[in-house]
């Protein structure tokens, strides 16, 4: 196995490498992928058509937006596929034993928790928030604010983290991403464009055309907020207590 | 050195020393998911794998002298912007402005952002699956499994 | 001159409609039989409502849907394919009158299942005599060797399922492994147009090697012929009932096969077009190896069956040969050994029947004697060899003639001598048997009280092999409809 | 773009991918792995993918890394190699 | 409205799933209905969109997803979904078995996998999603991230069956894992080349650019075909298949055993002919063709004999997969139009046979409690309706007329034929002839008992009475789904004309 398994890697790196040879050579402005229509098009326009001056997330929620949305479907379905796979509802499963929990951790992590979790949340709102500007956007804020759960679940336990977070409300939160993004596409839909065309959105959105894509972006992206934060902390917490849910790490 | 494994450095190596550490990280991470015994690592060799991937995509939208792909409104544009500006807001003009050159290719980026939220997704749902091959078999070692399988079994 | 009509449609469906009748009246014996026998004589009716129209060398022709592109289920019926379904239509009635006092008189279970896949066998063999194209032709013959299947393993013992896995196995193997892929190569180098309507299809379309090949895979693939080396399901299919044995031997699936392959020389490579690529002779050397080899072994053979079974392999080479001729008479020969074998050979088979039924008896050696208990059937036994053995005056004497002509017309001497060998061979492994019947007292004195109390089998089994060794007579005398017939195909 | 330093962190990432894979001890190996989330993140922001690289921080050194070490925890630390 | 049908297949079994989960938890009764109700409206459109596609005016639905008009140079800078009749028909299939199967899943769900029905009909319809995104896409990135959902969905529906689908489900992680970034940097290496992810504009570009010789080009070629080859599991690839499919929950098997598969060889098809373009895939410098065709040949061999050495049956049906997907692969490789249309008119046919077989061997391993050959024993007189069912499928496995089994073979025969490659035609009949003989094996059991078993054993009767024990037939809601099957198989057959009319002229378009 082992020789066989080194064979093939090294068949495929070969492979790889052989190809590598006629690559415009690396950080040329004028090699296909950069300099081609279709980048140009981003880098040249984005902000004309979207008023959003992060082309990223402006490409990631706009033009790509149809990924974008099988993405959170992606992350989404990890989250249920955990549940599917790993969850066990045998045991106490609504009550809780919240007294003979475990307790996190030591009283200082406790501590230094209570005091900057504030901050992580509110600066994960604002990540979300302002991905139009700067790096960032749903996906890595609702990370942020799914780890900050996570955190709370190291430090104080996850009983306490799951009285905030119940699995039941994980779910929801979930789907109603998922149900903000997608329902944004469909009511496009019903407006008359094609799906997730935001643009024919301006009827009843403030602002032009443009704006209302640079809007309803913003509101696709607290969809997407939304699903990866539920899930975020849905899989940590079914990982780390064998799906019991009952005792966290 | 000779000159021709010299010249093959020089023209192969160097201006894709990226490409080369990415089929490289991508053979440790292949190479592990195929050998490796043990299944937390064959989900590390996993992790690997993906991230050479994305490693890959991103080198191909670097561009030599481009930055961020964010619209600046400060940078060295800023004067000519504000020009176009003033024009009431002229399409043209103001496309004109933006030097494709300053920017990194932002698809790539987009591309990854998505393989990232995969790659994480997987590897939540593969832990998911050895714990619970870890309930059911008590460890994570692929031959001890295979070996707890085979007398009952008729595979 | 191609007219349409719908006849043949019926004809090939009257029989599949009587299946679920029967299914519904299980529970009733006469009634289910009573459906059957309506079944095949309105089948028989029918064809003799279409006799005179093809007679007049019109050709009858129905076709409904597209199944391949070009290529519909198509019926279209003419000399042959009327000889063909003549002769099986009118021979399951026998078979039937005969297959009722057979199950009967043994008390075999699940005679339903029997005469619903008797139904079936004989729909799919009316769809062969009138496929008009050779995927309905090719459907039909698979039809027929799954609906046979139950049929051959009917007792459900173990070597009834032997027998009907080798059964099974040589003709849907050889029909997947030879006769699909060349009848693909047929729709392809012949522009999707496999129809026998526009004579043979495949004329001046194909080179010589090719076509060698093709011809191969078509004389092997339709193993129903019995050709060596494909032979080995027919005495394996043995174990079945005798009425089976009937149906396999006489009418339908023996007779399908070579058919068939009358069919692959006729209509789809065409005799003139064979004698222009000169590759006529392998199959010549094929079937002749067979007659002679067949004959033997069935000399060397003491269950009845079994010997009868290899004298079955000979004749049906006889009719692979007399094609292979590709001379007139040869097909003449061939198309009338059809219709003579099956008329001889149901009577010989139905007479094994009934020694069964009535005496229990398997084994060549025990029937000596057996002719004074049993005087009718060991004389028809005798007719029905006679026949075989090809003297007059007997039917099969014309077949025979013909045959022989058509060897000196190809200028295959040999095969002319090959001919007159095998016929002294069918009179060694035949003729023995009636005659120790007839003219030779039972061996042994002491064991005579168990032969005493046999008598004739039910009158159910009498009648239909009486009705066959007269008809062996008959076709002696009155053979003008046979020829009138082959002339239909060979002009 | 800094080529050199582009450089530095591609060895580093090499290393720190060998020795994360080559670690008995599984709660070590995730460490490791963590870390070169970490570098292949600040690789990225290097070369001007910040969206990217702003996204493996937070998944890659961060959620893999922990729910990793959630299952080894809830699992075994051990490894035969 | 017409022009939404693509985006709505999609977007009803979507909002299905999160229905179900969001309300599964209360009433877990609802879930059954809901899924039927969402994957019947999905399969409703979908047979309309056929109809739309094959109406004279519309041949191509093209969808721009956010209405974004190509750009000046006419490169598509959105995502864009394209369905032609060929993907109309596959996503038809897509969700018609599903649809089918969810009424199966009906008491089989409950029992198998306990207190996660919500999660079961939630992932089956996002796999269902899945997989009709992979058909209709337009974008080479898009497809990528489909396959991921279709695999992340099936690690999952699979490992919540026993032990060892766990086990193989582990396996398939690491090889759909393998596989699918195969296929990402197969697409890294054309974008590279040429600067956009859309698969027509690629194609225009190798074409204009004349890129086809570029070694780059090549090893993305390379590396998407075996990526894709990996998800279809083709033969030296397939070693996740048959355990992941016997050993999971028994309706994921028969809603995965039928489409997966297929749909990756559609997405072959598609790669070849609509990426990479006809000269490329068959030009004659590139040894490959005669290669891969070697290969599939060995797949066929491999598959059926792996297939006939086993006694479980569902691992029999498994391999016996694999030697069909070697039929598709060397039927899409044989460089004409008939071998393409016979392999994709096999995804159809195949589909219908292998739901029904893999639903009758579940009714069957369900009612004997016996998983070997031997649970076969008398049972046509057991459960006659299951045994029917069963027989159409073996029968069109097997490849007997008039199933579709017979017209898929038929067409894959003559494009092997037609391009001379005999030792392709030669697998085809021997992997023929070895389904012959495991099927009917199965039925001698099943038709007179055991091997040991004597005239007696039969009841000696025309009674149609059980002989022996409880074995009944299975309720209404797992006969319905065998029938429908059945007849499709038959259906698929009698059609076969019509169908293959449609997918030649289609094939034809993009061959030239």
């Amino acid at each position: 196995m082992k020789v066989f398994g080194l064979v093939a890697v090294f068949v495929v790196g070969l492979l790889l490498l052989s190809a590598t040879q006629d690559f415009p050579s690396w950080g040329n402005p004028r090699s296909a992928a950069s300099d081609g229509e279709v980048s140009s098009f981003y880098i040249e326009k984005t902000e004309a058509v979207t008023k959003v001056p992060n082309m990223v997330t402006a490409v990631l929620a706009d033009f790509r937006g149809y990924d974008t949305m099988f993405e959170t479907v992606v992350i989404f379905i990890a989250g249920i596929g955990i549940i599917a796979v790993l969850r066990n509802f045998e045991g106490s499963d609504s009550s809780i034993d919240y007294d003979n929990d475990d307790n996190g951790a030591g009283l200082l992590a406790r501590f230094t928790c209570s005091l900057i979790l504030p901050f992580i949340q509110i600066f994960a709102l604002y990540v979300v928030a302002h991905g139009h500007h700067s790096p960032g956007g749903g996906f890595q804020g609702g990370v942020m604010l799914g780890a900050s759960y996570i955190l709370l679940a190291l430090a104080f336990g996850l009983s306490k983290a799951k009285r905030i977070f119940s699995e039941r409300r994980t779910m929801i939160f979930a789907v109603v991403g998922i149900f903000i993004y997608v329902g944004w596409g469909v009511l496009c839909l019903l407006l008359g464009g094609e799906f997730l065309n935001y643009s024919v959105l301006d009827s009843i959105l403030p602002g032009d055309a443009m704006m209302a894509r640079s809007y309803s972006m913003l509101v696709v992206e607290i969809g997407v907020a939304f699903t990866v934060t539920a899930i975020m902390f849905s899989m940590y917490s079914n990982l780390s207590t064998r799906g019991r849910l009952s005792k966290g790490l | 050195m000779d000159p021709i494994i010299a010249n093959f450095i020089e023209e192969n190596i160097v201006p894709k020393f990226n490409y080369w550490i990415y089929v490289i990280l991508m053979m440790i991470g292949l190479y592990a998911m195929i050998t490796k015994n043990n299944l937390i690592k064959k989900l590390i060799g996993m992790a690997i794998f993906q991230t050479a991937i994305i490693l890959f995509y991103v080198s191909i939208g670097v561009k030599e002298d481009g930055g961020i792909p964010i619209i600046s409104h400060h940078g060295p544009d800023h004067h000519q912007e504000t020009e176009a500006h003033s024009e009431a807001g002229s399409e043209n003009l103001k496309h004109n402005i933006i030097d494709k050159d300053k920017y990194a290719n932002p698809l790539p980026h987009v591309l990854m952002l998505t393989a990232i939220v995969v790659g994480v997704s997987t590897l939540g749902l593969a832990l998911a699956i050895s714990q619970r091959i870890h309930k059911s078999f008590g460890t994570l070692e692929e031959d001890e499994i295979l070996n707890k399988l085979r007398p009952g079994g008729h595979d | 001159m191609i007219e349409f009509s719908i006849i043949p449609l019926f004809t090939w469906l009257v029989s599949l409609l009587a299946v679920p009748a029967i299914l519904l009246f299980r529970k009733r014996p006469d009634a289910r039989e009573g459906i059957t026998f309506l079944a095949a004589f309105l089948k028989l009716g029918m064809i003799f409502m279409m006799l005179p129209l093809i007679r007049e060398g019109k050709i009858l022709h129905f076709q409904f849907g597209e199944i391949l592109p070009g290529i519909p289920i198509e019926f279209r019926v003419d000399g042959l394919g009327m000889l063909f379904a003549l002769v099986a239509s009118s021979l399951w009635i026998l078979t039937t009158l005969y297959a009722v006092g057979y199950m009967r008189g043994l008390k075999e279970h699940d005679q339903t299942r029997f005469f619903a896949c008797f139904a079936i066998s004989l729909s799919a063999t009316i769809g062969v005599a009138f496929a008009g194209n050779l995927l309905t032709l090719y459907i039909f013959y698979e039809i027929l060797s799954l609906s046979t299947y139950p049929l051959v393993t009917h007792h459900g013992d173990k070597a009834a399922r032997t027998g009907g896995r080798t059964y099974l196995s040589h003709l849907l193997g050889t029909s997947i492994a030879f006769v699909l892929p060349a009848m693909i190569y047929c729709y392809w180098k012949s522009g999707a147009d496999i129809n026998f309507t526009d004579g043979a299809f495949l004329d001046g379309k194909i080179g010589s090697s090719d076509g060698l090949i093709v011809l191969l895979a078509f004389t092997l693939g339709f193993a129903k012929s019995g050709l060596m080396p494909f032979h080995s399901w027919l005495p394996n299919a043995m174990v079945a009932p005798t009425p089976v044995s009937a149906l396999l031997h006489a009418v339908a699936v023996v007779k399908v096969g070579v058919f068939c392959v009358l069919r692959v020389f006729t209509g789809v490579f065409g005799t003139d077009f064979l004698q222009k690529l000169d590759v006529g002779t392998v199959i010549t050397y094929i079937a002749a190896f067979t007659i002679i080899v067949s004959s033997l072994i069935a000399l060397t053979q003491d269950n009845l069956k079994r010997r009868l079974a290899f004298s079955t392999i000979g004749q049906l080479a006889y009719i692979v040969l007399g094609v292979s001729f590709l001379s007139s008479n040869g097909v003449t020969g061939s198309m009338m050994h059809i219709a003579m074998h099956a008329f001889g050979k149901i009577t010989l088979f139905f007479c094994a029947g009934a020694i069964f039924v009535a005496s229990g008896k398997k084994y060549i050696s025990q029937m000596v004697g057996l002719g004074r208990q049993m005087p009718i059937t060991m004389i028809a036994f005798l007719i029905g060899s006679l026949s075989i053995i090809g003297l007059p005056p007997f039917g099969g004497a014309w077949s025979k003639w013909y045959l022989f002509l058509g060897a000196l017309d190809a200028d295959q001497t040999a095969m002319a001598i090959v001919l007159v060998i095998s016929s002294l061979l069918n009179i060694a492994y035949l003729l023995p048997i009636p005659v120790n019947a007839l003219f030779r007292s039972p061996p042994q004195k002491g064991k005579k009280g168990s032969d005493a109390g046999i008598k004739e089998a039910p009158l159910a089994c009498l009648i239909p092999l009486c009705i066959t060794a007269l008809a062996g007579l008959l076709f002696f005398l009155f053979p003008g409809l046979g020829f009138e017939l082959a002339e239909l195909i060979t002009k | 773009m800094i080529w050199q330093f582009d450089i530095i962190i591609l060895i580093f990432l090499v290393v720190a991918a060998i020795v994360s894979l080559r670690l008995k001890d599984l709660l070590g190996a995730s460490m490791v792995f963590g870390i070169y989330s970490f570098l292949i993140c600040l690789l990225w922001a290097e070369m001007g993918a910040v969206d990217v690289a702003f996204t493996e921080a937070a998944v890659g050194a961060g959620v893999s890394t922990v729910i990793m070490i959630a299952t080894i925890f809830s699992t075994t630390r051990r490894s035969k190699d | 409205m017409t022009e939404h049908f693509p985006i709505l297949i999609l977007l009803v079994p979507l909002f299905g799933a999160l229905i179900v989960v969001l309300l599964g938890r209360e009433r877990p009764e609802q879930c059954w209905v809901t899924s039927l109700v969402s994957l019947g409206i999905s399969s409703i459109i979908s047979l309309f969109t056929i109809i739309v596609v094959f109406s004279d005016k519309v041949q191509t639905i093209r969808y721009r997803m956010g209405g974004w008009e190509p750009e000046a140079n006419g490169y598509e800078v959105g995502i864009e979904l394209r369905v032609d009749i060929l993907a109309a028909l596959v996503v038809f299939a897509v969700t018609f078995v599903g649809f089918v199967n969810t009424i199966y899943s009906k008491t089989r769900a409950e029992a198998e996998v306990q207190g996660k029905v919500p999660f079961f009909y939630a992932l089956i319809q996002l796999l269902i999603v899945g997989l009709c995104g992979i058909v209709m896409t337009n974008d080479a990135f898009n497809l990528y991230v489909l396959i991921e959902i279709t695999s992340l969905t099936s690690y999952a529906l699979i490992a919540m069956g026993n032990r060892r689908a766990v086990l193989s489900s582990f396996n398939y992680v690491i090889m759909g894992t393998i596989g699918a970034s195969f296929y990402l940097l197969g697409v890294g290496y054309l974008y590279i080349k040429t600067g956009t992810l859309n698969i027509d504009d690629i194609r225009m570009v190798l074409g204009n650019d004349n890129l086809w010789e570029h070694q780059s080009i090549v090893v993305a070629f390379i590396f998407i075909m075996l990526g894709v080859w990996t998800k279809m599991a083709f033969f030296p690839l397939h070693g996740w298949l048959p355990n992941a499919y016997a050993y999971a929950p028994s309706m994921t098997g028969t809603f995965m055993a039928p489409l997966m598969t297929k749909v990756m060889v559609y997405v072959m098809i598609r790669v070849m002919l609509w990426l990479f373009g006809y000269e490329f895939v068959y030009s004659g410098q590139h040894v490959w063709k005669e290669l891969i065709i070697w290969m599939s040949v060995l797949a066929i061999v491999a598959g059926s004999l792996l297939a006939l050495a086993r006694t479980d049956i569902k691992k029999m049906l498994t391999y016996l997969i694999v030697a069909e997907v070697g039929y598709m692969v060397g039927g899409a490789w044989l460089g004409n139009v008939t071998g393409q249309a016979g392999a994709f008119y096999h995804i159809l046919s195949d589909a219908a046979m292998t739901f029904c077989l893999f639903i009758a061997a579940s009714i069957i391993v369900l009612r004997v409690g016996d998983s070997r050959v031997n649970a076969f024993d008398n049972l046509f007189r057991k459960m006659p309706l299951t045994m029917i069912g069963f027989t159409v499928g073996a029968l069109s496995m097997i490849g007997l007329p008039p199933t579709c089994g017979f017209f898929s073979k038929w067409y894959l025969i003559s494009g092997g034929i037609e391009a001379g490659q005999w030792e392709y035609v030669c697998a085809l009949i021997f992997s023929s002839l070895v389904n012959a003989i495991i099927f009917f094996r199965i039925f001698e059991r099943a038709y007179f008992g055991k091997i040991a078993g004597v005239k007696e054993d039969l009841s000696p009767s025309d009674s149609d009475a059980n002989p022996d024990t409880g074995i009944k037939e299975v309720p209404w809601s797992m006969l319905v789904p065998l029938f429908i099957a059945s007849g499709f198989v038959l259906l698929l057959g009698i059609m076969n004309r019509t169908l293959f009319e449609w997918i030649q002229t289609a094939l034809e378009v993009m061959n030239t």
